[in-house]
């Protein structure tokens, strides 16, 4: 399944929907979106993973790339919408306790100041 | 839901060593894998290794995108599935194949750490041309959690 | 989507000729043929045809399942896709290998109608040991409708 | 996808729902069901094929044998619910003509002496 990119604004967070497959062909489609909304000193970036079948190890580090732009810009940054697969290479990847990982986009877009939920 | 394969039938998948034929491994190998008569995450577990074996192979074995082949067998066993990776690209020393051997690159070094976590057992050997990865998974060992790292 | 695959390209899927693993061919080749560049019905043919060529195989060829390999091959050219298929069971004429060539099985004998309006070329031809079919389909060209029959 | 088939009545009718793929491998499954209806004589027998991916050769020469045989008996039978892949596999086999195909259930089960539509 192709991979499918959408940014959105909810209230000031940065909201990216990430629908499909990320892997090594096309995890630089990812970042490339990622770099240019920690660029952009988002308040809060927040990825949508409810769409997403797979991830790799490059589309992780990607994540993690993000989280340490943020942690450096002193802006947020959470995921949200992981079903038990994506969950299950989390956890291969020692990665559960690294991220803020919400349950729902209400969750994860309430951290934003003047961020309003959407669902 | 389809009885588990035979013991020893075996499937031989070999491609171009490059990242757009990654999908096809995938879903290849987790319909072997789920033949096999893994349980769904168990199949997760192997299609996740055989991916990142796959990239590395592209990224550090291959040095890059090449026509060049890349072949990953598939073999079942009645205690597991083995599945063996060969490609003919430069030689690296098996002791470095671990998880943390060598030094990351930023937010790198993921990929041993997922395949070591996924598979019960990781070997790499260097051959004559190329480098051969054999990895076992046997079924319904739940993974340990995580936790310890 | 995906660009076409690079020309030249070849995909070598090897397994044991049983019904079971079908399935993993009509996967693994409807990826191929989507990443090759072809409209769904286009795939969708590509998949009926190489599905029916290895049944045939089976049931034909091998005269039943077996755990004797089954070999297809994909490759890309720049102007469609060519698809070959090697067995190592018993020889037919290939002039027999024709829709309606020889006595049908009641309600038998689709297989190879399928296989013939599905691609533009069919090829059989013995080898010293098995047969071996080529198929070639090429891009962009609407079968004609089948009321010709 | 594993084949699944369920049969049931409405009305007169016996409705086979197909799901999944259909190939050398299970087509003996669905040859025993439809060979029971058929033995069993009834009036009206219908496939529904909307949950169908895939079937091969083996699949339609075993709807072909149910066609012949309720054509001995006397009996209709109809199918319903072929996706555009599917069709697609009809003509390749230069069947479209052969069957009584249908667009939807009501209109296939309406056909059944005394059969009412469901849907
Ligand atoms: N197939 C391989 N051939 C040669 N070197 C490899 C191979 N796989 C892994 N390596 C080496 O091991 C290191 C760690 O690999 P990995 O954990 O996948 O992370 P990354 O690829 O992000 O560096 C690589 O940087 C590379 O030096
Ligand atoms: N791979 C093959 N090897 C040998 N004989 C074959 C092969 N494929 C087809 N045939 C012959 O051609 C005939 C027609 O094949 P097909 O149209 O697929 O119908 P069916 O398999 O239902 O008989 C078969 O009955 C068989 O005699």
């Amino acid at each position: 399944m192709a991979l499918k990119i959408n940014a959105r604004e909810v209230g000031s967070a940065a909201v990216v929907d990430v629908t499909g497959e990320v892997d090594m062909h096309n995890s630089p489609e990812l970042r490339k979106v990622l770099k240019r909304l920690v660029g952009a000193k988002k308040p809060l970036i927040v990825v949508n993973m409810s769409g997403l079948d797979y991830i790799d190890s490059s589309g992780l580090a990607t994540l993690v790339e993000c989280l340490q732009g943020t942690m450096k810009n002193g802006t947020k940054f959470s995921i949200f919408g992981l079903n038990p697969r994506i969950k299950n290479i989390f956890t291969l990847a020692r990665l559960e306790q690294v991220f803020r990982i919400c349950e729902s986009e209400s969750e994860a877009v309430g951290a934003a100041p003047g961020g309003k939920s959407e669902g | 839901m389809t009885d588990r394969l035979p013991e020893g039938d075996a499937m031989r998948l070999v491609l171009p060593c490059r990242p757009d034929y990654l999908l096809i491994v995938r879903r290849t190998v987790r319909e072997f894998a789920s033949m096999a008569g893994f349980a769904p995450a168990e199949v997760d577990d192997v299609v996740s290794a055989v991916d990142e074996a796959c990239a590395n192979v592209i990224r550090h074995g291959y040095g890059g995108p090449t026509s060049r082949p890349l072949a990953i067998e598939c073999k079942n066993r009645t205690d597991g599935l083995e599945v063996r990776l060969r490609d003919f690209g430069r030689h690296t020393d098996p002791q470095q194949l671990r998880p943390g051997a060598t030094k990351k690159r930023p937010a790198g070094g993921l990929g041993l750490v997922i395949i070591y976590e996924a598979m019960d057992e990781v070997n790499y050997a260097s051959k004559p041309e190329g480098m051969e990865l054999t990895m076992f998974k046997s079924f319904g060992t739940e993974r340990s959690s995580g936790d310890g790292s």
